[in-house]
């Protein structure tokens, strides 16, 4: 029961240099008898968070078990410090006040005499009193121990690096899928369905009359056997074959021949200015 | 279109993705760099490669995860040579905003009220906008007792902002509850109950 | 208080520095990281071989130097997959635009008035811009007919972008066509907006 509660290393440290601006004066060591030059009463009191840290603070002074408080000591050193705040015009905080009506009222009930029936059920006046200074330590043992945590900014930086991004516009992505849907929309919409069946080979031709033209591209008279790639096989030079066709039906190209086996010339039908 | 997907590739891509991002990445996040999804499975398993890798080199920064996911960050040793480059140095919180923090974080959620009683003094405005201000806080509902006060929380970022996963990796609380149990509970417990709410 | 001063710890400090400013950092910047000052020759050959190592190891991320200084910046090739980190969806062509690429990828060549007899409203030039910007259509000729109409059809990158070898490989329509009989096109249009992006 009689466990003397330690200071952890951080706070103890703390405590340290909130007072050290008294003269270097380590706080534990302050006068007994209070004697505390007026202009360095704000800055000692400024040390403390509220009466609670006061009380923990003399309670610690005096080398008490916080689960035994003397409360006439206690209470007459708090008091002489509310009196001194009082001295020199300290802005009295209305919560010292209320502590010390708090510690007031522990002590008188402390000196009444209880009643022998009652005694068991009397609580100890001090063990409110208790509960909230330990509840208030522990708090502010987290708050010292949340303060030495390595924290973003003071002790370590983010890393966002730069994202270079080319400015273009950026381009929507199509997949076959919505070309698909767009295709059957239309065929949907043109009631096209049943004539215009586009299968593997129409758009095999299709895709041979897009290359012939790209072929013709320049305008000039090409000889037909050379629009053929030889490598795409029989089938292949077939489809070749009707997309020269397909072109020729759908005015696309001209194909002309002089005589009879003659070499066969094809060129864009848009060509040039001979062409009329 | 898209760079070979090997592992190799896959964690090149992680690594920029982390690099530049302006927040920690969730793994749900990182999956959404591939196409297919890889997995949850994988993208941590490279992830911890990742790390393993920024560790064995030595680097002054590392890869860390943290509440909101991961996130590459400076090592703490090099702060000192940062600091040199730093126009003005990073607040330093007073005790009571510290305190504030603690109570908070400790205990969420809790009303201003709960913070004045545990603290014993007024709890200023100032303190609490400085720490909303940070991002460690918010109001995340109210108390269902007259005038309805808000209830505080910490947030992601005060969890990531401290190098957290979750509030269970706070420091714990032990010493003093070791202490508390050498109180009589019951009497505390029974002090407790005939103190009236504020 | 500080590291060892290595040349390789000098650039591991350099590096961390670097990762984590929000600017480019100048080389007279960066020479206040270290105390005493190794001055500009040594910081800007170690920014050298720092620039050469993150190349080396082909990373998502280059250090490069900027009339404002150095900096890490993502790779142009990365943000292909940063992107997909973004909130915003992506864009979509109109339905006029996709219409009107269907009918150039299915009847090539055709001429805009071909496209427009099939889905019998007018094409606006817009339309036809849209997809030559994208390099997906060109004109490969003219018809012999009154005004010589422009031809249009798809092109090589038209086949690179959507996955395909050929013309051929495009989705054969007359099964799906024989099912549309049967299916009403809303229908179809709302499986297509459910379709997660390929």
């Amino acid at each position: 029961m009689n466990l003397p509660l330690e200071l952890a290393p951080v706070e103890s440290l703390e405590e340290k240099e909130a007072v050290a601006r008294l003269y270097g004066e380590p706080l534990l060591e302050l006068p007994k008898d209070l004697y505390i030059p007026p202009d360095a009463l704000e800055v000692f009191l400024e040390a403390f968070e509220g009466p609670l840290d006061l009380l923990l603070y003399l309670i610690r002074k005096a080398n008490l078990n916080i689960l035994d408080i003397q409360m006439a000591p206690l209470t007459s050193q708090y008091l002489e410090y509310v009196e001194a705040m009082r001295a020199t015009n300290l802005e009295l905080a209305a919560e010292y006040l209320l502590m010390a009506a708090m510690l007031l009222e522990i002590k008188s009930r402390m000196l009444l005499p209880r009643p022998a029936r009652e005694a068991e059920e009397e609580l100890d006046p001090r063990a409110e009193l208790v509960r909230r200074l330990l509840e208030y330590e522990q708090m502010k043992m987290a708050a010292a121990r949340l303060d030495t945590l390595p924290r973003a900014e003071r002790d370590f930086e983010w890393i966002s690096v730069f994202v270079a991004e080319k400015v273009v516009e950026r381009l929507p992505e199509v997949s076959l899928h919505d070309l698909q849907v767009a295709w059957l929309r239309i065929m949907k919409k043109a009631r096209l369905t049943q004539h215009h069946r586009v299968g593997r080979e129409q758009l095999s031709v299709r895709e041979h009359m897009t290359a012939i033209l790209r072929k013709l591209g320049d305008g000039a008279f090409v000889v037909f056997d050379t629009l053929f790639d030889h490598a795409l096989g029989p089938a292949g030079l077939v489809v070749s074959f009707l997309a020269v066709l397909e072109l020729v039906k759908e005015k696309l190209v001209h194909v002309t021949q002089n005589e009879a086996f003659a070499p066969i010339y094809v060129k864009l039908a848009d060509g040039s200015r001979d062409d009329a | 279109m898209d760079l070979e997907t090997t592992p190799e590739q896959y964690k090149r891509v992680m690594e920029a993705a982390l690099l530049a991002a302006s927040a920690p990445l969730p793994v749900g996040e990182l999956r959404r760099l591939f196409e297919p999804d890889p997995g949850a499975d994988l993208v941590r398993r490279l992830l911890d490669e990742l790390r393993a890798e920024w560790a064995a080199a030595e680097r002054g920064v590392e890869l860390v995860q943290l509440a909101g996911g991961w996130r590459f960050q400076t090592r703490p040793e090099y702060q000192v040579y940062l600091d040199r480059l730093k126009e003005e140095k990073p607040p330093r919180y007073s005790r009571a905003v510290m305190e504030t923090l603690a109570i908070i974080a400790y205990r969420q959620p809790v009303t201003r009220g709960d913070i004045e009683d545990t603290r014993g003094v007024a709890v200023s405005s100032n303190i609490l906008k400085t720490l909303e201000s940070r991002g460690w806080i918010d109001v995340v509902g109210h108390r269902d007792t007259p005038g309805r006060p808000e209830l505080f929380a910490t947030t992601r970022r005060f969890l990531d902002d401290m190098g957290l996963r979750s509030l269970t990796e706070l420091p714990a609380l032990t010493e003093i509850e070791r202490i508390m149990d050498l109180v009589d509970t019951t009497q505390i417990e029974a002090a407790a109950a005939a103190t009236p709410e504020e």
